[in-house]
């Protein structure tokens, strides 16, 4: 597209959002419950919501980038970019959280077959279908090697057996996206990757309440589930590639946590308020890393679009982006003083600052610990040996 | 005197381990909490711990107490620390025990502090940071003096029999010892991360006598340097026992947990950031004992309590990381005790001026 | 503009790297330094330098330069910074070259610049630290000015053939270009850790014409940040190149050093150290190149300039620690280099403002 | 010794003390050319420092605790304390530096035979003989077990041959402590420990230049060495034991090093001078830890003495201690500026600051790396597995 389109689509986009996207939903979010996730039994803080997801879905603009065959924007880099910067700029909220989006959508553009795209993609794209994940088993944690999930041979189909644990939202997901067990002879080469309906007979979920106070995770468990061979993604026995491959998404997406969120950083605000002088001490270096991690964000995109970054640097954004977060809110639990610990009342809007905090340890532990990238970094970009 | 515990406060160590650990186990808190307890600890421990002498560690023989030091009410308070323990323990039989030491109010409050039935509370900040100013006023009212103004983070404050505050008089600090059902009081009790339950406190015209003074009018930052110097080293010593036990609890778990077939107590990475953490906590342990020692003495102990406070706010902040961390997964879920350690080691750090006011004021102190 | 050098940019790269690991590896700074070298840098290799161009990669193509911009000058001087060669590329090429652009003393110095003839040096600093603050007085005298004062840090101060001094005139703050044959000037070379060459300088009423100024009288401001920006940048970038240099020899000695039988490589303790330098190395990367891109395209860089400069002093500084406590004991000697990227990245660390003066300007920009 | 003892003590030790130690003796050291180390060829910086380690020596207060009969003071723990204290109060010099005193002479005091004792430990004491220490090997860094120098049996004395590196003052010491190997069957337990001259003929020594452009190490060199075996201190291939309990002594004489010394602290000093606001936070939250680590090292001291330190204990120490040395010389070099990077000017001494920041970064590396000590305690103390 030339510089004299580009300008054109611009136009065209800061017109449609200023006309399309609704006033409540260019505000901040106040928390986890201002997220739109979509699916059956979708949940809207706000009616709005569903208005702005609809608006966008119809579009293809929830996956500006995804062909529009199976749903989404057709645009090229340059104009998703410039419908990013437009969206930022008017302070758009995001009109669709999804795993559909973020995890599962890239792996079936590459490992799916025609169907499989024709079916999910157009329903992620609109919200329509919740997915969730389940990859970590009890006692494989960070060693996905270990997973025991078995799916036996049933002719057209597999039946599923086993637990998963970690599932992110499984109790109000509609699909799974999931890795099991078909040859119990190799370690990683024995797992598929399959996806069904969560509604499937035999599935339960038992959502794992965190120090946080909150329960986005559930353990799941599959008791004879019925999964039809059509549904497995790429080769029977190849779902470690499909795994590894949207692991790397999920790592990018995760490293983005690093980074203030869009408007006022609360912690530069804060420190306008007054703090004591060692904390501003902190915060001005905490600002260093941030802002340098904020470029090493844009060079990392840039180079992943262009084929340019390793195929290990989604380790070094995850181990990153993560810590960087934890270290973010401990800064805030600081700033905020008494004020912040407290867990229940209106005026901390129930305890947001410590829960959140306190969810900010897990970064460095979902998707992958930062101890298991530290360990991809060292192996696989600096070459060190075993 | 040397830096480590004598026989006998070894002696008291091991009654106040066995002693905690089997009445008010990190199960007693979870069963408060989940029980959503109104009071924020069991008064039955609190007699229980008054049968033990305990409440009066600091009360002298001549009162009926224990007649110890900070070195061994920092020996229950590391247990309680351990234990993650509920307690009006820090607050009533340290921090305001020693304010009123030797003044009239001992013999008003101290039987009932003895006798495990009185709790006091403790109303400084006014801020969400502890910075040591005091602007609420006291005015000259009749025979008394009428208070004014709010303050936060008032551990026990909804069910405290005694409320120690300090406000500004027409030339200084004042510090009261305020009943609380004093009129135009209202405490306003908040749940706190670690389940912990402080009051916002009002004071709306509040009416006292005279001899609610602690000490002297306008001369408070005697009792008050009392006061603090007690309460953080105390809190250092609490907050030694919550980081020591999130790094034994760690370090136990890093024995028996496996990943790709091996003990994870066995990756080097780990065992040098558990060596770092143990090390840290040792040196904690010194700045702590050194404070307490110096208190116990009668020495100038203001930089080496500002030292212990803002160590043990580092190290123990280290090791509930290091622990949730080194979990992984299930360090994450409430059903595991070791982020309670998390919580609770945050409201301690905070408690009565965190790692940076301390650090800050040891610069102060430096001329710098 | 995408955040990775262009096909042309990667090019040069390619280039600049072979020319300065083959002409001015580390052996040509340790040499220079072993003969006692008075000038600090090889003026054979500015030629060369000035032969490839590389002299002018700031000046623009009208006045017979590369016109490139501060990508293309970092690149070069990141392959400076990885061989620790002694140049006067970052002083004289960059920030002068920055600071004269579009003046009438562009026609002056930028042919001797381009040839490889001329030597610049920056006189800012009145204070062992970086802080901005311009106290050196200069007067009104006749048609012209008089200097009195001090400066240091002066690099290539003692053999430079022009001196970028800012000084305070009567409404603000002045830039002169003075000759340094100048009388009242004296330099006192002062060889520093990292054997390079920086001057004391003392202005004993030197007299410049009014045609000295650089911009106009009392607007210096504005010449001044151009060269601290670029002066900034290409610090940053140098110590980018001087900070992977050391990981990368670091890195390689992990891989060949043998210890208990095993690379010392193999042990995770260190490969975590490895990996998380690696981190902040590309994060430092990525800052030093917003940095560059913004100030190519003539916007606001001010914040980007401090993040580079502070991330890349952080990031180079971990290196050369992580450097010599990886070699263990031979990086403790002078026969390997190790040691020599610890103290080039001290001096580039501590030049145009350390991390933390960058981290504080940081802080004020945004309002704290 | 009872307390009106010990007040009297107190008195005549103060008296003695300030008739005997010379003025120039109870100024700040200005650097390491003011230590004095004695030996058969002693260098003196000032006269003064001949006169205050003779008269110290002739009392045996060079080692106030080692017994009388081997040179010693004969004082037991009360009085040495005091003597400590009364030297600090008057701000004297310590009269004599010495491997002798600080690793070598405890070792004698536990393993030595009468005879060995008595041959050596009066010297040490009066800084008649200068030692080295003989640990390093080239291949061997901080594996022990892996020592290579040969003691071969030759009757009524051992031939040496081999090579050490890190000998400490190697080309100024007049003997040398050393581990050599006696089995090559067996790792550690082929290692014995010997004294011997270093003017024995095949001794050979060559300065190492270290970055901080001094040469305090060596690399020495032995070639058919002879050793009488009565120079064995300790049986046959147990040296490893000797090697360890001095170890130990070495790890606490380093570990004081996170300490400022005697006297103002130059961190606090320049501090008031005016630093900026984050390195004034950095320094404060650096004396945090510094004084901790005060308190932790009269701690550890106190417990040594009582037997109550953890075996493995100096290894904390020695970590703690030198990585908060360097922490320190790093902030000192901060508050220095570009005045700290002069190399060889008068106004900086010499470069004083940046040689010695330069020299903090072999502490962590000398005596046991710190990656070791960090082993040691994971193992020993935390007995975490292998």
């Amino acid at each position: 597209m030339s510089e004299t389109n580009l300008d054109q689509f611009r136009a065209e986009t800061r017109a449609w959002l200023e006309a399309n996207c609704p006033e409540t939903m260019r505000t901040p979010m106040r928390g986890e419950k201002d997220a739109t996730w979509g699916g059956r039994n979708p949940v809207y803080a706000h009616p709005d919501q569903k208005l702005w997801m609809d608006r966008m879905g119809a579009r293809g603009w929830t996956v500006p980038d995804w062909p529009s065959e199976y749903g989404g924007g057709g645009l090229g880099p340059a104009e998703t970019k410039i419908l990013r910067e437009e969206m930022a700029r008017l302070k758009c909220r995001n009109p669709l959280n999804s795993f559909g989006i973020s995890m599962l959508g890239p792996a079936l553009l590459k490992y799916g077959t025609e169907a499989q795209k024709l079916e999910h993609l157009p329903k992620i794209a609109r919200g329509e279908i919740r997915w969730c994940q389940g990859y970590s088993e009890p006692n494989a944690g960070s060693d996905l090697a270990g997973l025991a999930t078995s799916a036996d041979d049933a002719g057209d189909h597999y039946v599923v057996n086993g637990q998963k644990v970690w599932t992110s939202y499984a109790d109000q997901a509609d699909w799974i996206f999931c890795l099991v067990r078909t040859d119990k002879t190799s370690k990683q080469g024995g797992i598929s990757f399959v996806l069904f309906d969560m509604a499937s007979e035999g599935v339960s979920t038992r959502p794992i309440l965190l120090i946080s106070g909150y329960s986005p995770f559930c353990e799941t468990f599959f008791d004879n589930v019925k999964v039809p061979k059509a549904n497995r993604v790429h080769d029977e026995n190849k779902g470690w590639d499909v795994a590894k491959y949207l692991l790397g998404h999920e790592r990018e997406m995760i490293s983005g946590m690093g980074l203030a969120s869009r408007g006022e950083d609360p912690l530069i605000e804060a420190a306008r308020k007054g703090v004591d002088p060692i904390l501003r001490a902190q915060i001005a270096l905490f600002q260093v890393r941030s802002q340098a991690f904020k470029a090493m964000s844009e060079r990392f995109i840039d180079e992943l679009k262009a084929g340019k970054a390793h195929p290990a640097q989604p380790s070094m954004m995850k181990y990153y982006g993560t810590e960087l977060n934890k270290a973010r809110h401990e800064l805030q639990m600081a700033t905020g003083g008494s004020d912040a610990l407290e867990w229940e009342s209106e005026a901390s809007n129930h305890g947001a600052a410590p829960r959140a905090w306190l969810r900010t340890k897990a970064n460095s532990i979902e998707g992958g610990t930062s101890e298991i990238q530290l360990n991809i970094i060292a192996k696989r970009i600096l070459d060190l040996p075993s | 005197m040397p830096l480590y515990l004598t026989d006998e406060q070894q002696m008291l160590r091991d009654t106040a381990k066995d002693f905690v650990a089997e009445h008010a186990p990190v199960s007693h808190m979870r069963a408060l909490r989940d029980a959503n307890d109104a009071t924020g600890f069991s008064r039955d421990l609190w007699k229980s711990f008054a049968e033990l002498g305990l409440t009066g560690i600091l009360i002298p023989e001549s009162e009926n107490g224990l007649g110890l030091g900070q070195v061994e009410a920092g020996v229950v308070l590391e247990e309680i620390g351990r234990n993650l323990s509920p307690s009006p323990f820090l607050i009533t039989a340290v921090a305001a025990v020693e304010a009123l030491k030797g003044t009239p109010h001992a013999a008003c409050w101290f039987p009932g502090i003895l006798a495990g039935d009185t709790v006091a509370a403790i109303a400084i900040d006014e801020h969400a940071k502890h910075d040591g100013k005091i602007a609420m006023q006291a005015e000259r009212s009749g025979n008394g003096f009428r208070l004014t103004g709010a303050k936060q983070f008032v551990a026990h404050g909804h069910v405290a029999d005694l409320l120690l505050v300090a406000a500004a008089t027409d030339h200084g600090t004042t510090l009261f010892a305020v009943p609380t059902d004093a009129k135009g009081l209202t405490a306003d009790p908040q749940r706190l991360a670690d389940a912990s339950l402080a009051a916002r406190l009002t004071f709306d015209g509040v009416e006292v006598d005279a001899d609610a003074v602690v000490g002297e009018v306008d001369q408070g930052d005697g009792p008050l340097a009392r006061l603090l110097s007690a309460g953080r080293t105390g809190a250092s010593a609490e907050l030694l026992g919550v980081g020591g036990g999130a790094m034994d609890r760690t370090v136990a778990y890093l024995k028996e947990r496996k990943q790709f077939g091996q003990l994870i107590g066995s990756f080097q990475a780990l065992q040098h950031r558990a060596a770092h953490l143990y090390s840290e906590m040792e040196v904690a342990r010194a700045a702590v004992l050194k404070a307490q020692q110096l208190l116990d003495a009668g020495e100038d102990a203001s930089n080496a309590v500002s030292v212990a406070k803002a160590m043990t706010g580092l190290a123990a902040t280290l090791a509930v990381q290091e622990g949730i961390q080194m979990h992984g997964g299930i360090g994450m879920t409430d059903e595991y005790d070791i982020g309670f350690y998390m919580k609770r080691a945050r409201v301690l750090a905070e408690l009565f001026g965190d790692s940076n006011f301390h650090a800050d004021a040891l610069a102060q102190g430096a001329g710098y």
